[in-house]
């Protein structure tokens, strides 16, 4: 037997396979199909406070080993989400993390203050970097300024566990990460999708409405892969490394490098029990390594 | 995700794959104008599953008919007998099956579904009338299909063909309106591309016969988590997801 | 018949179609399997003064759509190949490009020197990005003092059409095209290949001797057209486009986004007559949509 | 690139595979110790050629063997007969073909290009003494293999198996050579896995009998372009290229 659980400050895992946000819906979408008890947490997709219809399709495409999304945060609001899915998604015996964000600061607060009363709920996760949701401007995490104020409201009103996303549009990493430690940031998450194009050769147009999309997967993999690891080296807080994992090996590689969870992203979309075969992975590496607790693991290669 | 084994592969040129598939789940309980996502075994590319119609069930097994349009059916059409592919579903919400006498208009690939459908109407002996248009010979194959359906089908094809309408399948549908009548409960089924749903709208409008149109689009996952398969509300502000509250719609749901 | 012609201000190529650095050698190599008079160009492995023996193995490993690579600049030096190879290169018809890279800017300098001599030889392409050549300081072109040093110096010894090929670690792109307009660059490339990371995890350890390696390959396309389109968008120099290019339509994104021409990397490791049949597919949808002069392509997409 | 058919597929277990392959050039010119770069044709999954040494020609067609180690190796094993592979060949420089007597010695699926390299010789009437050594029962088939040489062979096993000789390939060799006599100009060719190639190293140096050995690195195109499959030089500062100075290489040059 090996024990596969970690810990996140103040966030304790089963193990450290979690769904991302916005690939397994509200929980209940896929819970046909995957058992949620066996995964170390599920991250809600990205909730506001007013119900948001996202993007106009189309909304993603394939590409090679990857794909790209212009969903927009299409999301039912927060108050809808804990009338309609909470209690379905009390009953596993898993983490549960809720995304969040919203248009303007203010309604980042809001959505957390919804959150900060529900017991059941064990960490939310601001997303300050998602490339869908500028409107000319840019993502929040890319300003310093804004970054440092959304995260000192919404820590100002919720007690949880508070788990900052970035992405690559972050400019500079290392002021960044400091005042993300000074504003009593628990824990980060990375990376968030990339900002990317594509267009559509045969109507000689740009295949997005909104030209970019965000690029995730197995594409993304050995990118995501430096930035956590850059990461890790500069913060001491726990770092959630993802971007490309479909398999239990990489998601060690992001564990090797000093991860202290995994999250699955666009693995969830094609084929919704990936996430139990990359728990499985893990733990039967460990046992043919003879290595009785993942977290004697976590940062070996460095 | 599970395992389906290819049992039968019929192709017809290199645009159009039929496959016979050893899945017993999808096999039982698959119900006309539900789909399943797609996915090659081996490796990643292509990455994401395909959503495709089931064509028909037959004891443990199920067929699948498509055409190649890109990169993704390609690679699956290169699949050979005995092959596994990952297969999840059945998918999505499929027709309504109770009307008093169904029109069913297939374009093209879109036959798929539909034959689904009428093989179900045949068996329940549900009156119905299946009118199939084809863009050209090299698609004419199709019509061998529905010859199970004898005496219930009309054919178009917009190439002149000896013995066939020659024209779209919405002219075919449209005269063939004009000496019939339809009796209150009637139902319009279709799948295929967009401009001919959008005709058999404006006919619905004018007639007020409903019309059920099972849908393309993109899908990420197929099941409902990724927000990817939107189209937009007829009334309503915001979308429909085509995986979840579809592929089947009623027409005036829609926005057109 | 189509005009597959383009026009790089003192460069004309006569297809758009360019074998990228490092991807064909220097040119002998893979002759035999692709005809070098069917390329617009072909760009000679970056080359330096003095012979240089590149990185450890391993150099190179395939990760999902792509491929990961420390070479390290191995070359055999700038003048063995005027020796060896040049002669065997001028009987092609088409142009030849040279990439030539520098321990120290004298050495960039130096490299320029010999072969601004050479009259078949078409332009000079500064590698100033290439992620492998670091030791422990940054790439030449995330220092804009640096950068600009190297380009006045080269600029100063060659009359030759100069391309100046970029990569993501650019840190400020308005001020570093600035500063190459104003020094008097002709032509602009990228992009480079990404800093990434591969972990070996059955050995536990790094699999590249110097830990980050370059990732390049399909995976990077969407990426690499992201660059392409935003540095068209501020700069008036011709670019040449490439990251990930192995089909005729990957090579079309590029030119409709505004490329003057575009460059393949990786597609050539994986079948050396790739380039051929993109040439052929980029014929025959001009034939297809009726266009009769590629220019009358390029850019029509922004 | 050029295509090859599979004409014929054999598999022991999940991890050895070998086909024949249909492709004239490469079955008209290929020479011992020469390999070939190995596409799927569909989709770009795996994106680069794998190398695979040629281990028989025979008419148009040519065999390869085969071991399941990573992604690349297993989806080419996934392949069916009357699938079609990309193939660029034949590439490298191969073995020495007129020393006055042979000592192969091989380890698992470095038979391979030892087996096509013993042909030549038995056809040419060269002789040579043929050592395999594998791991374990799984891979017993290989000896197999061996049968053509007749009288010619000796093969070990390190796991106890009944009337074999149990232990590694060298020991085998070792206790060979004691009781043998070498003739001048008589030569050892091996390939196999890193400990056994320095092994017989060693006993090159303390025997000067020169030896040829085949080296496996990863390679990005395998024709001379991409300057990755490097290792390193004996004497000489820098590296050679695996795909274009050899694979096969004279011991004494490489650094051990
Ligand atoms: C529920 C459902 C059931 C289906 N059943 C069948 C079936 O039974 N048989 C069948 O042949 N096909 C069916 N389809 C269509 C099929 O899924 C697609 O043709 C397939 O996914 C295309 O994949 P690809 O990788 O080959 O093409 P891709 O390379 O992914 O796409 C290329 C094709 O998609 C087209 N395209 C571009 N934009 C859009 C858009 N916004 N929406 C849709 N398509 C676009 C392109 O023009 C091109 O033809 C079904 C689709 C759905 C949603
Ligand atoms: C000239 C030549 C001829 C060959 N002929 C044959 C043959 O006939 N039969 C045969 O079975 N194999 C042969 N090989 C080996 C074969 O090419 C590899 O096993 C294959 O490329 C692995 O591909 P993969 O995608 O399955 O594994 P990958 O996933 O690419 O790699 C996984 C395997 O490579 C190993 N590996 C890791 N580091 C290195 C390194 N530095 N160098 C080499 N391997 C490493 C890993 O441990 C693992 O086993 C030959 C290699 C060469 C260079
Ligand atoms: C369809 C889709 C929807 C997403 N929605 C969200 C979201 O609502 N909030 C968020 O923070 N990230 C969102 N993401 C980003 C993922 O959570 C993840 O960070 C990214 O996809 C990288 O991981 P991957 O490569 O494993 O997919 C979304 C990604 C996809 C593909
Ligand atoms: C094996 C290899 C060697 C390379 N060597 C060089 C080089 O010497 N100089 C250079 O400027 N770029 C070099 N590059 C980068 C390529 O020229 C190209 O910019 C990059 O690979 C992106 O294009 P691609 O995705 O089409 O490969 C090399 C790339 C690879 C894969
Ligand atoms: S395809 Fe993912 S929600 Fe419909
Ligand atoms: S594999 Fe590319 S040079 Fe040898």
């Amino acid at each position: 037997m090996v024990n596969l659980a970690v810990n996140l400050g103040r966030l304790n895992l089963k193990n450290p396979v979690i769904l991302a946000s916005g690939t397994c819906g509200y929980g209940r979408e896929i819970a046909p199909y995957l058992d949620l008890n066996r995964v170390g947490a599920i991250t809600v997709k990205g909730l506001s406070y007013y119900p948001f219809p996202g993007n106009p399709p189309p909304r993603l495409r394939e590409v090679y080993a990857g794909v790209l999304n212009s969903i927009g945060l299409e999301n039912k609001g927060v108050r809808r989400f804990i009338q309609e899915d909470l209690s379905f998604l009390s009953s596993f015996d898993t983490c549960l993390l809720v995304n969040i964000w919203g248009h303007t600061e203010d309604e980042f607060t809001r959505v957390a203050q919804e959150l900060d009363k529900l017991e059941r709920i064990d960490a939310l996760e601001l997303n300050v970097s998602c490339p869908n949701t500028e409107r000319g401007r840019a993502v929040f995490c890319s300003d310093l300024e804004t970054l440092k104020s959304i995260v000192a409201k919404v820590r100002a009103v919720t007690q949880k566990p508070l788990i900052v996303k970035l992405g690559p549009e972050v400019k500079e990493w290392e002021k960044t990460l400091d005042v993300l430690e000074n504003e009593g940031v628990d824990i980060l998450s990375l990376t968030n999708s990339f900002p990317a194009l594509f267009v559509d050769v045969e109507k000689r147009e740009f295949f997005f409405k909104r030209k970019f999309a965000g690029l995730s997967g197995p594409a993304i993999k050995p990118l995501a892969l430096k930035m956590v690891y850059e990461v890790v080296n500069y913060t001491s807080l726990p770092v959630i490394g993802m971007g490309g994992i479909i398999s239990a090996y990489d998601a060690l590689e992001f564990l090797l490098i000093g991860a202290k969870a995994v999250a699955l992203g666009v693995a969830n979309l094609l084929d919704p029990a990936l996430a139990l075969s990359v728990v499985e992975g893990i733990e039967k590496y460990l046992q043919g390594n003879k290595i009785g607790n993942l977290e004697d693991l976590i940062g070996k290669v460095r | 995700m599970r395992e389906a084994i290819i049992e039968e592969k019929k192709s017809w040129g290199e645009r159009f794959i039929q496959l016979k598939l050893k899945e017993e789940e999808i096999a039982h309980c698959a119900q006309p104008g539900q789909f399943v996502m797609v996915r090659a075994q081996k490796g990643f590319d292509p990455l994401l599953g395909r959503p495709l119609a089931v064509m028909k069930v037959e004891g443990d097994s199920f067929y699948l008919f498509w055409e190649v349009v890109g990169r993704g059916t390609k690679i699956l059409a290169s699949l050979n007998l005995g092959s596994k592919l990952e297969v999840l579903g059945p998918l999505g919400k499929g027709f309504s099956l109770s009307p008093s006498q169904a029109l069913i208009v297939a374009g093209g690939r879109g036959i798929t579904p539909l034959y689904f459908l009428a093989s179900h109407f045949k068996k329940n002996e549900v009156p119905f009338t299946f009118f199939l248009g084809v863009k050209n010979k090299e698609e004419l194959f199709m019509v061998d299909f529905l010859q199970d359906f004898s005496g219930a089908y009309f054919w178009s094809c917009e190439e002149p063909i000896e013995g066939g309408f020659c024209g779209t399948v919405i002219s075919l549908f449209q005269s063939w309106l004009k000496d019939n009548y339809l009796p209150p409960g009637s139902r319009i089924y279709s799948c295929g591309p967009e401009g001919m749903l959008k005709s058999l709208y404006r006919e619905e409008k004018i007639r007020d016969i409903p019309l059920e149109v099972s849908l393309e689009t993109f899908m990420g996952c197929g099941f409902g988590v990724c927000m990817s398969c939107a189209v937009e509300k007829g009334n309503d502000e915001g979308y429909f997801h085509v995986c979840k509250d579809g592929p089947v719609f009623l027409a005036r749901e829609l926005k057109w």
